[in-house]
């Protein structure tokens, strides 16, 4: 068991507490930048892509874990971020300047959206979203001036000082920009739990009254929440059209949004790792039932539907297996190596628990 | 020679890894008063809440009337004829007063006899009868106490287990509820299991106390002298010397540690 | 001396309940003062009208001069207000220091932008965070609790929590809910020492709401017995302690 | 050495819908496709080569499909793709393929995006949605002398390809264009929209629409006493189901498709076998679609053989190049050539009668 | 005349979505818990009622195969509960809902996999002939979902409201640990109220079966009945089939009168529109805590 000796306060803002979890988290990074000389493209490509929907975790997990407002809209957030980094480039910018533009334009959204949705609470938020998100689909048929309505569009090459980045001739190159961003949106929503704002968005998922009674203005916070989040999920959103290379306004469609919300609560709801280990899951998983599919069968459809079924129900097994997600699971895990020796057999076992209405806010 | 309606024989009882009832025993006498005393996070509401059946044990049995219940189900439980008031007024918040009661009264089908407590109820608390139609989530923190004290009531339970029963009420309305629990014990003769922080009037009531520390009983004894108790004086009746500033800081030992 | 609360002929309905009637008392700097009652008397209604969760039907209610009626609910711990809950409201899934901390929300200096680059500013802003809630965590004793969830924890440390969040705001009222239900003997001792050390030591002063009579009288200058919402009887403990309408409606005759 | 081509084996891939909103269509297709390479196969193969068709689901959802093409064309190495479904799906599929060289045949969609620019590497099977509204539009204003056409469709490419060659043939015309309306997969009542192009005075109203819908949509409109109209769905629904709903409530509807309907010619030789064939592999009634797959899976293997041992990429392509046959089985002439990269040029009008299709014209 | 047409199928369509929307706030109302997996709940109804009566199945007589469908659907739905949500009792609701999204992925998996992914017709007697009423054409089917959903309605409401069983329920969901402690059954009342709303889908679905064909994908609509339940307030159940009317009728006049491109965006439009001025619907009032 690690013990941390605290000497200042300083201790407990640090981006990691001790020099094992820096080695720890140092390590998987330089693993991780180089990835592509250990693996082949098939692999990079499914790594690119988890690592793209964690970051679009991360954005929908800073809104529903932390502040604890439910979006099941948050695909129309990833169609803005991804067509205005296009449109921005079409126009003549600079990638370097087109994505983050893309990201703060879709915070804004965001904001705007959250104005009105501020009011809302669980279920009401949850199908606004919904509507949202279906909405989306039109109004970028409606606006096919801009986006080219059904026939859609086609990610332009990035070029970043003069080199040149795309998905499938340099899947390497385009890898490392996504690590570089996931690694950068990740620091930014670890900086956000460390400081006041990030301890705001607790309160206001704890209890409003009491956030309001402490001087925490609910709606601020939540727009605030709600355009961080967006924000981020309008990179990931960009990082996917440039994933796929071509979009319309089929592709970011309510199924995306749901997947998403699946995504972070099977991750582990609060937690960055959350994002991360739901990215894995939701992401790879249909990837791997297929390949499994094809060691065992031999390539040939057996049942049609058969790998989304199962996909489902391996889902059901995760959310019985552990309600508190992947996360969860990781902690108990790691907390019952610790006390090893000293570890109970049935220390996790869950004691019984009950609940009480959430219409009272 | 009395006979033992509840049992608690070396519970233990976790929090995930958290141990909050480290083998405690202790036993209720059939039309006795048992009060709980301990300081917080003791385990009181621990030990009632596995009891009740609202937790599981990990070791160790809870015997009621000759049976195990322990890791039962809680409904099943209740129907045997022991009822839980909780800590913390755990009403209904959008049913109204008379909804509340009513469920109180979900065991049982005598219709008139029902009504017959609920009026009994009312008389006990008239203020529940003014505000019958008020959703609980709206009384104040005391209405809401003496409502779900009122709930249990419409049980007409073997035995009651009280989880600081007069948390939130006035002077006068606390006389008055340990009035009516003593008129229930002894008219109706209804057992009790009363947990308190006010110990002067629990001990006052009760025939029996025991006084748990960290998960344990560490003292057991009749009221009477358990209220003469050195320790017990000091700690829970608070009768200290006055104005001595500096005892917060350097608070007497208790002699069970 | 000024008042600093001054709450004139405030009235408040709920559909047919009268839960303040034509209310008005004033708190002065530096008193403790207590609000006693049966129960529905419309104790914490009075303090949810100064937390500005709700709106008197009429009357004013001013603090330090300003109109509190012209402010939001999050702008009353902007002005020194704070309060607890009588039935706990605290942050429940996270540890009793991050709970302190959002009490010193309103002392927050810093922009988003700044804290999502977590910048040198913002490093020793939470500095100067932590140093005041350390001061309260020692204050109230709540060191063992410190990084403990506060779903975990029993109701009165609980209770304890509350106070300290009030206070990690630095307030100039502090509004306590009733602090000691819950609390052992013991306990109820240790928050008659704390809440003269906050009036004394710290100069806050105090509005209480409390039924414990032992604590009240040990600790305030001057206590407030309501009844259905409207004064019953005003003055010092001792005075308001044998006024036979409250010994009558709130007291009982066992505690004469 | 071409990726996906060895000794013994060939690796075709489909990115395909078996579990989303055109499951419909993707799993009979790929039913379809399975049984003709399961009787190339136990025959010994293609020059030596079994044929290993990996179908990857997409479940109508771009980034699945693009992880579906990741793993085809880097993991399994497929030679070429056959099927694959939805428009924007493929269209974005094409950017890996292009440059690969891949071949993309018979793509179950009708956009003539499909033919588009590198257009080397691409096949299609039939006409396109386009050519069948301009055939069909033609057909039943010359047949009834329609005067007013309407349109109604869901907003996205495939809605749009027909709204949009609607609007073309019918200025080409001079007809007049008299309504138009829009609709979401999940509508399921039809009356607001019928109301409105009934007032319009519609003739002729095509339809992009869901199969279920289609079905609602001309069951409504005798519902409302609207009978002086034709409805003209495309190959997108030209289905059995859709002649066979009991009380012939689809009578009188009009398909324009790029084939002739499997059961109406039951009775001949190659599609009375395909049924039997396919109840008896499957236990399910074969549809249009796994007509259509058997079709498609067969024009890939003739490409194979007449691209002999040597498999490339351009040797396929000049096979392709080269087929020039007729399908017995859809009842149309198949021709490729250098230029000509759709297989049947032919649209076929048929129309529902007494429970099937009933081929009423073909040009 | 035809603004009433438009009207008496916009109230027929209502119905279907109010029908669907009744197991929404069912499930809510019991357990607070949100079944996403409600309109394939009534997909499976649908076909589980075609499988029985369709010559091409087994060919029952429908008014022996649709009370059939209905008690199989009632004891699938408990099963479900027993076997797989029982494990979540007392977890977050987060989790069900997750849980009852990838529940609808099965569910639409085996319907595929035993009755094909294309659309089938119901042979139901509802399906045929149409009433004439001066100018106006209801099918028997659209008569038959009013006055079913009227109906179920008030059944429904009376059972919350009047028996001990219905208020036990709704204790359950607003604090499942004071109903154990007066002796409610929580576990088997909320594994009762998945049974009923099983079988409440399986109505809606023989309902709308008879009313155009289903395929495995029919459970999407579940969507829509999602923005009238919250249009009428989640939780209400006489305000589930007002924002099922309200989403019904709003279509049709839509479709009526709006161009092309915006028709189809009423429903989701509405919705937000009703919200922004009403954030817990139009029949359910905005409760605070007190504190
Ligand atoms: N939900 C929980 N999760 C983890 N630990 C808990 C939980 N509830 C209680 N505990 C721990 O169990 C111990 C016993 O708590 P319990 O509530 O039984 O105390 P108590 O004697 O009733 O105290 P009080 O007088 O404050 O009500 C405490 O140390 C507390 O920290
Ligand atoms: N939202 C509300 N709706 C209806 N009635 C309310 C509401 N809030 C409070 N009341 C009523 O107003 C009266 C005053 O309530 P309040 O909570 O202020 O009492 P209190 O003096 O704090 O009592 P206690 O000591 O029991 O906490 C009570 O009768 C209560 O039932
Ligand atoms: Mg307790
Ligand atoms: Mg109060």
């Amino acid at each position: 068991m690690r013990i941390h000796f605290k000497t200042s306060y300083e201790h407990d803002i640090r981006l990691f507490p001790d020099w094992w979890t820096f080695f720890v988290y140092a390590t998987l990074i330089v693993v991780a930048v180089l990835l592509p000389w250990i693996m082949d493209d098939f692999y990079l490509g499914e790594v690119t892509n988890v690592l793209i929907w964690a970051i679009a975790g991360l954005g929908l997990m800073l809104l529903t874990g932390q502040t604890g407002q439910a979006s099941l809209g948050h695909a129309a957030f990833l169609a803005v971020g991804c067509y205005s980094c296009v449109i921005f480039m079409e126009q003549g910018l600079p990638f370097l300047i087109a994505f983050p533009a893309a990201g703060i334009l879709t915070g804004i959204v965001g904001t705007i959206i959250a104005i009105p949705a501020v009011r809302l609470h669980g279920i009401y938020l949850a199908i606004a979203t919904i509507a949202l998100s279906i909405l989306t689909d039109d109004l970028i048929v409606l606006m096919e001036p801009i986006t080219d309505g059904v026939s859609g569009k086609f990610a332009p090459m990035i070029t970043i000082f003069g080199i040149e980045i795309e998905r499938w001739t340099t899947p390497d190159r385009f890898y490392w920009l996504v690590l570089a961003i996931t690694i950068i949106c990740t620091l930014i929503y670890r900086n956000l739990l460390r400081s006041p704002l990030g301890r705001a968005f607790a309160a206001v998922r704890d209890s409003e009254v009491s956030a309001t009674a402490m001087g925490v203005h609910i709606a601020r916070t939540k727009a605030a929440s709600f355009g961080i989040s967006c924000g981020i999920t309008g990179l990931a959103g960009a990082l996917m059209g440039f994933y796929a290379g071509a979009f319309n306004n089929e592709t970011f469609s309510i199924v995306i949004s749901i997947t998403l919300l699946m995504m972070i609560v099977i991750g582990g709801l609060g937690s960055i790792h959350g994002a991360f280990f739901g990215a894995v899951v939701v992401a790879y998983l249909p990837q791997f039932l297929s390949i499994a599919k094809d060691a065992i069968g031999g390539g040939g459809v057996a049942i049609p539907g058969l790998e989304t079924g199962v996909f489902g129900a391996i889902l059901i097994l995760f959310i019985l297996f552990e309600p508190m997600g992947i996360y969860g699971r990781w902690m108990k895990i790691r907390i019952w190596f610790e006390l090893f020796p000293f570890a109970r057999k049935d220390m996790f076992k869950r004691q019984k628990s009950y609940l009480k209405t959430e219409r009272l806010r | 020679m009395s006979e033992t309606v509840l049992e608690v024989k070396n519970l233990e009882s976790f929090y995930g890894p958290i141990m909050a009832i480290r083998g405690a025993s202790l036993k209720v006498e059939k039309g006795q008063v048992v009060t709980v005393l301990g300081a917080n996070g003791a385990g009181k509401s621990t030990l009632l809440k596995t009891i009740s059946g609202i937790m599981d044990p990990e070791k160790g049995q809870v015997i009621f009337e000759g049976e195990e219940i322990q890791g039962k189900e809680p409904h099943s439980i209740v129907r045997r004829g022991i009822v839980h008031v909780p800590e913390g007024r755990e009403v209904f918040p959008l049913l109204t007063v008379d909804e509340n009661l009513s469920l109180g009264a979900y065991t049982r089908n005598d219709k008139a006899e029902i009504e017959k407590d609920r009026e009994m109820v009312f008389d006990y608390f008239p203020i529940l009868k003014e505000r019958r139609g008020q959703e609980a989530g709206t009384l104040s923190g005391g209405q809401q106490q003496m409502l779900a004290i009122g709930r249990g009531l419409m049980l007409r339970p073997k035995i009651m287990l009280l989880d600081e029963p007069s948390l939130g009420l006035s002077p006068l309305l606390v006389q008055e509820i340990f009035a009516i629990l003593k008129r229930l014990n002894e008219d109706e003769g209804v057992t009790m299991m009363l947990v308190e922080q006010n110990a002067k009037v629990a001990l006052e009531l009760a025939d029996m106390g025991y006084v748990m520390e960290i998960g344990r009983i560490v003292m057991d004894g009749s009221a009477d002298r358990l209220m003469e108790s050195e320790d017990i004086k000091a700690f829970y009746l608070g009768h200290q010397e006055e104005g001595a500033r500096g005892e917060r800081r350097w608070k007497r030992k208790k002699t069970w540690r | 001396m000024s008042s600093l609360l001054e709450i004139k002929n405030a009235t408040l309905k709920f559909g047919g309940v009268v839960a303040v009637n034509d209310l008005s008392f004033t708190v002065e700097e530096g008193e403790v003062y207590a609000i006693v009652g049966p129960n529905g008397a419309g104790k914490s209604t009075v303090f949810n009208l100064i937390s500005r969760f709700y709106d008197p039907y009429s009357g004013s209610i001013t603090f330090d001069g300003k109109n509190l009626l012209d402010r939001n609910a999050d702008q009353v711990a902007d002005l020194g207000i704070a309060r607890t809950f009588q039935n706990i409201e605290l942050f429940d899934h996270a540890t009793v220091l991050q709970n302190l901390l959002v009490g010193r929300h309103r002392h927050r200096r810093t922009t988003m932008l700044e804290e999502m680059l977590f910048t040198p500013r913002v490093r020793r802003e939470e500095k100067r965070h932590r140093e005041a809630v350390e001061e309260v965590i020692d204050f109230l004793d709540l060191q063992p609790y410190r990084n403990k969830m506060i779903a975990g924890l029993p109701y009165g440390v609980r209770k304890v929590v509350e106070v300290g969040r009030a206070l990690a705001t630095g307030p100039r009222l502090l509004l306590l809910d009733e602090p000691a239900s819950g609390l052992s003997v013991e306990e109820t001792q240790d928050m008659r020492w704390w809440i003269d050390d906050i009036r004394k030591q710290m100069g806050i002063t105090v509005l209480m709401v409390e039924h414990d009579m032992g604590l009240v009288s040990g600790v305030s200058d001057r206590v407030l017995a309501l009844a259905d919402g409207a004064k019953l009887a005003e003055g010092t403990p001792a005075e308001v302690q044998s006024d036979p309408a409250v010994i009558e409606a709130y007291l009982g005759a066992g505690a004469a | 050495e071409t990726q996906g081509v060895s000794d013994d084996e060939v690796v075709i891939g489909s990115v395909n819908d078996l579990s989303g909103v055109f499951a419909a269509v993707g799993v009979p297709a790929v039913n379809g496709a399975n049984m003709k390479f399961d009787e190339v196969n136990a025959a010994g193969g293609v020059h030596g080569r079994k044929i290993r068709f990996v179908v990857e689901d997409n479940g109508y959802q771009i980034p699945r499909a693009m992880q579906g093409y990741n793993k085809l064309l880097n993991k399994d190495k497929a030679f070429a793709m056959l099927l694959s479904l939805g428009t924007p799906m493929n269209i974005a599929g094409f950017k890996l393929m292009d440059p690969k060289g891949i071949p993309n045949v018979g793509p179950l969609s009708a956009a003539r995006e499909m033919l588009a620019e590198p257009m080397d590497n691409k096949f299609t099977g039939f006409s396109s949605y386009w050519d069948q509204v301009q055939v069909g539009v033609k057909y039943l204003a010359g047949e009834f002398g329609a005067q007013e056409v309407c349109t109604m469709y869901i907003p996205s490419d495939f809605g749009k390809e027909i709204a949009d060659s609607t609007k073309d043939v019918t200025a080409a015309l001079g007809l007049t264009m008299a309504g138009e309306t829009t609709h979401k997969p999940d509508e399921l009542d039809f009356v607001g929209s019928l109301t409105k192009l009934k007032s319009a005075g519609c003739d002729v109203v095509t339809m992009a629409l869901g199969v279920r819908q289609g079905i609602t949509v001309v069951g409504t409109a005798k519902k409302l006493g609207w009978t002086d109209v034709k409805f003209m769905n495309t190959s997108a629904g030209f289905l059995e189901p859709v002649a066979m709903v009991p009380g012939g409530v689809t009578d009188g509807l009009y398909a324009a498709a790029g084939w002739v309907d499997l059961y109406s010619r039951a009775a001949d030789a190659v599609p009375g076998k395909f049924i039997a064939d396919y109840k008896a592999k499957y236990d399910q009634p074969a549809s249009g679609f796994a007509m259509l797959g058997y079709s498609a899976a067969e024009t890939l293997v003739r490409a194979l053989e007449a691209a002999g041992p040597d498999l490339t990429h351009e040797a396929f392509i000049k096979g392709m190049e080269s087929l020039d046959y007729f399908d017995e089985l859809t009842d149309a002439q198949i021709t490729y050539g250098p230029g000509d990269h759709r297989g049947a040029d032919e649209v076929t009008i048929s129309v529902v009668e007494g429970g099937g299709w009933k081929l009423v014209s073909r040009q | 005349m035809e603004v009433l047409q438009l009207l008496v199928s916009g109230l027929a369509n209502g119905c279907v979505y109010g029908l669907i929307a009744l197991g929404f706030v069912l499930i809510y109302k019991a357990t607070e818990a949100v079944n996403f997996a409600q309109g394939d709940f009534m997909m499976l109804g649908a076909f589980v009622t075609l499988g029985l009566t369709n010559a091409h199945y087994m060919g029952l007589p429908f008014w022996v195969a649709a009370p059939m469908a209905i008690a199989i659907m009632a004891v699938l739905g408990y099963l479900l509960d027993f076997f797989v949500l029982r494990h979540l009792f007392g977890q977050s609701q987060t989790a069900v809902v997750i849980l009852t999204i990838a529940l609808g992925f099965v569910i639409r998996f085996i319907a595929g996999a035993i009755w094909g992914h294309e659309p089938q017709t119901l042979e139901s007697p509802l399906a045929l002939g149409d009433i004439r009423l001066g100018g106006v054409v209801l099918g028997m089917a659209d008569v038959a979902v009013i006055v079913v959903t009227v109906l179920l309605t008030i059944f429904l409401y009376q059972f919350f409201q009047r028996t001990k069983l219905g208020l036990a329920m709704q204790a359950a969901s607003q604090n499942q640990m004071a109903a154990y402690f007066m002796g409610v059954p929580v576990k088997r009342v909320q594994g009762m109220i998945w049974g009923l709303s099983g079988a409440v889908a399986a109505v809606a679905g023989i309902l709308f079966a008879s009313k155009g064909a289903i395929d495995p994908n029919a459970g999407l609509l579940g969507i829509k009945a999602f923005a009238a339940a919250v249009i009428g307030g989640f939780g209400s159940l006489p305000g589930a089939l007002a924002g099922g009317l309200i989403v019904g009728v709003i279509e049709p006049f839509a479709s009526r009168y709006l161009a092309a491109g915006y028709s189809q965006i009423a429903p989701y439009a509405l919705l937000l529109f009703v919200l922004v001025f009403r954030p817990h619907g139009l029949f359910s009032q905005v409760r605070t805590k007190k504190v």
